[in-house]
């Protein structure tokens, strides 16, 4: 099927697909059930599949994820749905010092089908505790795989290759993506899981970014255009691994590179991969690699504060004009 | 009971309920943003509870925290205003409604992470404890915190170093749109304190002064040095979760989209007769604020002249909380850094 | 009880007995290293346990549980081995005392976090009941670890859902220095069980036949699918903590240090009775080897020749064990990679 | 007082002179008083000071740790001890969610004195799941300060200002550097907590570290030299802040920049280094930075590997080496 849909309907029909051709799928987490999922990720599966099946848990977030690595530990393949990434930090031992190291610690004996999806980052004003994020803890974890679909295509494919993977996989999904639109259609094959897309070509200068700032980036890109900068726009799509050849092969026609993300600045996922470009495309580079991320400090709850303390559409501009002019002078 | 302390507890009463429908209206209307969790129908425990304690007693309590701030003293500007995220709001604006704050009140804030009061006031407690002083901490959550770990290692550990901590659960039988059976093992809570030995009753959270009346005893004894003490307080909410939540989950709906699975039927025929509407509520008499409206009526206390004077009272204060919220600066980025800053002295840093 | 089953579980014993001695003394000549935690004076616990469950059974234990692997099949060479840090030990190598596994004996891992083995058995007994099977697992834990969030969590979980899981504390009393009274507000660990409705006793842990019994019974009522069970077993351990624990926090130091200090020489007290030597309590016949020892004697099932020869069997099975660990080949540094990306199958990535 | 004393010692006199001038000092954690704790960090102050102020707590990461947050806001100054760091993965929300972002989101109404203590690093044959760093991790929280004492010195001038700080400081200590001997004089005044230090001048290149393997890169240092290579080497002392002036000034004149530490590599504390100094000192450097980091992989048990999965003085040689020579033939 071909067609437009919003992002939790590609989540929702991803999930429905493999449950349906898998029994040892099942889902559990805070409201997944009756109530359907906070972002309507579960709606209708309840109905469908029964309470085993979409399992409606206690607030115990380290408790149950836990559990869903024991499940997966026996075949099972869970799909952990921590409400939102916040509270990802209840259940960080469950992830980083059980599923990431069990199939390494038993010398490579036990599968780890285990699937944990997380909303997260900056929505609309929910403050502090609220807007925590983790790419860069996760990311520092041997063991894990880190799905960032920003696309409904995207959201369709990566959720379904995470359910299938016997390894452990994140998927950061984006709070204020659920109810963006783009087309989905479920006959396309997918790429390997952790393949970047190039999302716009051009040979001004490479930026380089994932999730919901990968759309603010393209959106930045055609209104670069408009002044004659022309952008190149990598949506990495995945955070562990990252498909280094295809940002390395831009910035080998670009020389220049803008990194953008969401997460505080100082030692963000931004960071690793500044740090690995920079390396690898020194001698590529005109300018330094330029990082545009969040500040830092968390997130104020006040609306205006809150927009000025990631990256928009505007403020990508402004720092990717400013990295194509850079040295222009000189 | 003394009069004054009735009509105080239903001035607070009126005035939580009136502030929470207004702050729903000014959500709708894209004044108030983000989660905001209201408490209309819950506000006998916090006003029983706070009306219980001493001004040297703290408070820690959750996202649904507007009222236990109001109650305990925070002005209905500061609060709204911080609904608003203005610099004026008890938290400068950088908390909004799930994090209130107020030093001097000892309203040690409002949290957003279920279970994670039980630490906080443990903590508090613990300060105490070691300083010998006289004072308490009230420690409120929600029926669907007690599963979180926090809930089990706070409880032993207040317990086993008897600290002076009264631990409140309001518990209004939803998480969210998980009804109590559906997550707890034990659904009357009380009976949770057993596993660490602590005194525990469960109330009637519709009736304010059952309330102020079993705190005020678990406060005594806790100021006797026994160590803490557990209420499980009854109540129920008559809105959805947050603004956010169409309460879709409640009887109606599920009966239709399930009625044919059985054990489900069964969870909902044993929830039903607990979520009738407010409206229904407020027929049968069922509603805490009617509850005690018409006790201090039949006592003689006030006439029903001098309720609504305090209702026109009320009215007024809540609009005038809105009207110093609307006209109150923003913070700028710069507050913002100040606030985080704010513990840095004049150290410079690189 | 069967003759054949009360000789197994005597072998079982002095098999433990000997195999950890060994690692110890193995440790000190440098041939394991990390952290080493043995098991002398608990083995009618595992032994007990375990004899009870079924092949189709899962086990998940502890850091402590080299005896677990033992007596659930996994081979002393192949623990040994694992021990050495060996390609051929259990976990690859890769593991070490603390994280022994055995897919096939469904021997689910030796956890390093306290409070870890809780929610992994519960996820298996989640795959369990999901699939209606008739299997159980064995969840094992000390004293210490009950006051860890994940206990709280996954009890409720468990008896919520009515999971197959038999929880089974190891209480030695001791969290490495800190005794029972002074890390739980409840020291009686099975009345933690109340705060989930979970059915719970307490066994003497020197009886090998009354944690047979015990855990056969609990055993049974799980099978019959009304969930979880508990049981405290009591028990002590003759060493320290691990092999890095000189144990001088034992009431000598205790006692010594802090003489002057009323409450702490009230607690020491209470504490004495329960660590004396372990030669003290050979002497006194409350080792749980010579209990069952002499109970075999006593109904004339072995005499004294055949547990000698016993004795030496299983010296040579530890010595052959010791050869064979060092004998193996170190693991490469290609087999941690394959370890590591063991569940990747064919796919290549970048 | 001046001498050589080994490094748990210099905490613990570190901690012992707090609690003495100050009351509202009190530590708490696992077998931290009779026990006289796990590396003798608190020996001998149960006894002097009781179990009110020197507390042993039950096995509660998250909840005592909370516990010290809640101390913290009513003006007690609570020094947690997380036996080890990895069970700190249990206590991440209380440090993140909570101690980190109260007196922000407050509105800057509340101190947070806390100070969390955490042996950590790759010890002896500890196995996965007791080697766990978490630098990266805490390097993204704003509100936070992370000091990295590697010397005894260091280690009791950062305690006794972390103690003192109303800011919330967490405090990394390798479980190798214990027992390792430095010369400690109490009557030298403290440089600022956050302060680098210059632990050998070279013209070569610079090499950044902290904590044990910055004192490995000081014997690497000394090998190289013999060698012909004078590497500059700084210890950071501090990841958050970092002290960006001292190796910027050190790259502008050395012109290459490795980066050493035991984390992974990927995501690992370096990839900010690398990514701020890259950026910073483009125009300065020969090469590109190189980072050299523990490998890519949970620690194995087995001794060989473990020691092959992080680096080593031989190794660092060999990095920095490298690095000096490279561009050589070109
Ligand atoms: C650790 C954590 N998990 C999940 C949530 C999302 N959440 C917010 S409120 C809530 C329900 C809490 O229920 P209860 O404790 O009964 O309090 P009530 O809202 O009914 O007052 C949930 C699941 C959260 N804030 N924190
Ligand atoms: C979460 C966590 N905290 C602390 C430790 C350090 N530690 C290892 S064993 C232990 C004591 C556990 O005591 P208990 O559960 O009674 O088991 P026992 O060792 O007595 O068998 C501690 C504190 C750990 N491994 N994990
Ligand atoms: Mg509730
Ligand atoms: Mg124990």
């Amino acid at each position: 099927m071909a067609g437009e849909v919003l992002l939790w309907q590609a989540l929702n029909r991803a999930l429905d697909a493999e449950m349906e051709s898998d029994d040892s799928v099942f889902t559990l987490g805070e409201d997944v059930g009756l109530y359907g999922g906070s972002y309507r990720v579960t709606e209708g599966l309840y109905a469908k599949y029964g309470e085993w099946r979409v399992r409606d848990t206690p607030i115990s977030e380290g408790g149950f994820t836990g559990l869903g690595v024991g499940a997966a530990m026996v075949g099972m393949r869970p799909v952990v749905e921590i409400m939102t990434i916040n509270f990802a930090l209840l259940a960080l031992d469950a992830i980083i010092n059980m599923a990431a190291k069990i199939p390494f610690m038993s010398g490579g004996r036990f599968p780890m089908p285990l699937v944990v999806r997380m909303p997260g980052g900056v929505a609309k004003q929910l403050a502090a505790q609220h807007s925590q994020r983790l790419e860069h803890t996760l990311m520092n974890v041997p063991g894990l795989r880190i799905a960032v679909p920003a696309t409904p295509q995207d959201a369709w494919w990566q959720t379904r290759q995470a359910i299938r993977s016997n390894e452990p996989v994140i998927v950061l999904e984006h709070e204020l993506l659920y109810f963006s639109k783009g087309p989905l259609d479920t006959r396309l094959e997918a790429p390997p899981m952790h393949r970047a897309a190039v999302r716009r070509t051009g040979s001004d200068l490479t930026i380089v970014s994932y999730s919901r700032t990968a759309l603010l980036t393209e959106q930045a890109a055609t209104r670069l255009a408009a002044e004659g900068i022309e952008a190149e726009v990598i949506d990495l799509r995945s955070l562990r691994p990252i498909d280094w050849d295809r940002c390395a092969e831009s910035v080998a026609k670009t020389h220049r590179l803008l990194i953008v993300e969401e997460d505080c600045l100082f030692a963000g996922a931004g960071a690793e991969l500044a740090a690995t470009l920079g390396e690898r495309c020194f001698f590529d580079l005109d300018t330094p690699v330029r990082r545009h991320a969040g500040l830092d400090i968390p997130t104020p709850y006040n609306g205006a504060l809150e927009a000025a303390s990631i990256p928009t559409v505007s403020s990508i501009v402004e720092a990717a004009r400013a990295l194509a002019n850079e040295g222009a002078q000189a | 009971m003394k009069r004054n302390t009735l009509i105080a507890m239903l001035r607070d009463m009126l005035l939580a309920r009136a502030f929470e429908e207004r702050a729903a209206k000014e959500y709708t209307q894209g004044n108030i943003a983000g989660f905001l969790h209201l408490y209309p129908g819950e506000e006998a425990v916090a006003v029983g509870v706070l009306h219980a304690a001493e001004p040297g007693d703290y408070v820690v309590s959750t996202y649904r925290e507007h009222v236990h701030a109001l109650v305990r003293g925070v002005s209905a500007r500061a609060v709204m205003a911080e609904l608003f995220g203005r610099k004026s709001g008890c938290s400068g604006g950088m908390g909004g409604s799930m994090h209130l704050f107020d030093a001097e009140r000892r309203f040690m804030g409002g949290y957003g992470i279920v279970g994670e009061t039980f630490p906080v006031a443990t903590g508090i407690g613990y300060a105490i404890a070691m300083r010998e002083l006289p004072e308490a901490v009230i420690c409120f959550f929600g029926d669907g915190a007690v599963n979180q770990g926090t809930f089990h290692e706070s409880l032993n550990m207040a317990a086993l170093w008897q600290l002076p901590v009264l631990f409140v659960c309001e518990n209004n039988r939803y998480q969210i749109g998980t009804e109590i059976h559906r997550h707890s093992a034990v659904t009357e809570v009380y009976k949770r304190a057993c596993g660490y030995r602590i005194p525990a009753e469960r109330i009637n959270g519709m009736d304010v002064i059952e309330v102020y009346r079993a705190t005020q005893s678990a406060l005594q004894r806790i100021r006797e040095g026994t160590g803490p003490q557990f209420l499980e307080i009854e109540t129920y909410r008559f809105r959805g979760h947050s603004m956010a939540d169409p309460g879709s989950y409640r009887p109606k709906v599920e009966v239709q989209a399930f009625q044919e699975e059985d054990p489900i039927t069964v969870v909902l025929e044993e929830t039903l007769p607990d979520y009738p509407s407010a409206e229904h509520l407020n027929a049968i008499g069922r509603d805490n604020i009617e509850h005690l409206r018409k006790h201090i009526h039949e006592e003689g206390l006030l006439g029903i002249g001098e309720v609504e004077q305090l209702r026109r009272e009320i009215a007024e204060e809540v609009e005038d909380a809105v009207r110093f919220a609307s006209e109150s600066p923003e913070p700028t980025m710069a507050d913002a850094f100040a606030a985080l800053n704010c513990n840095r002295g004049q150290e410079v840093l690189i």
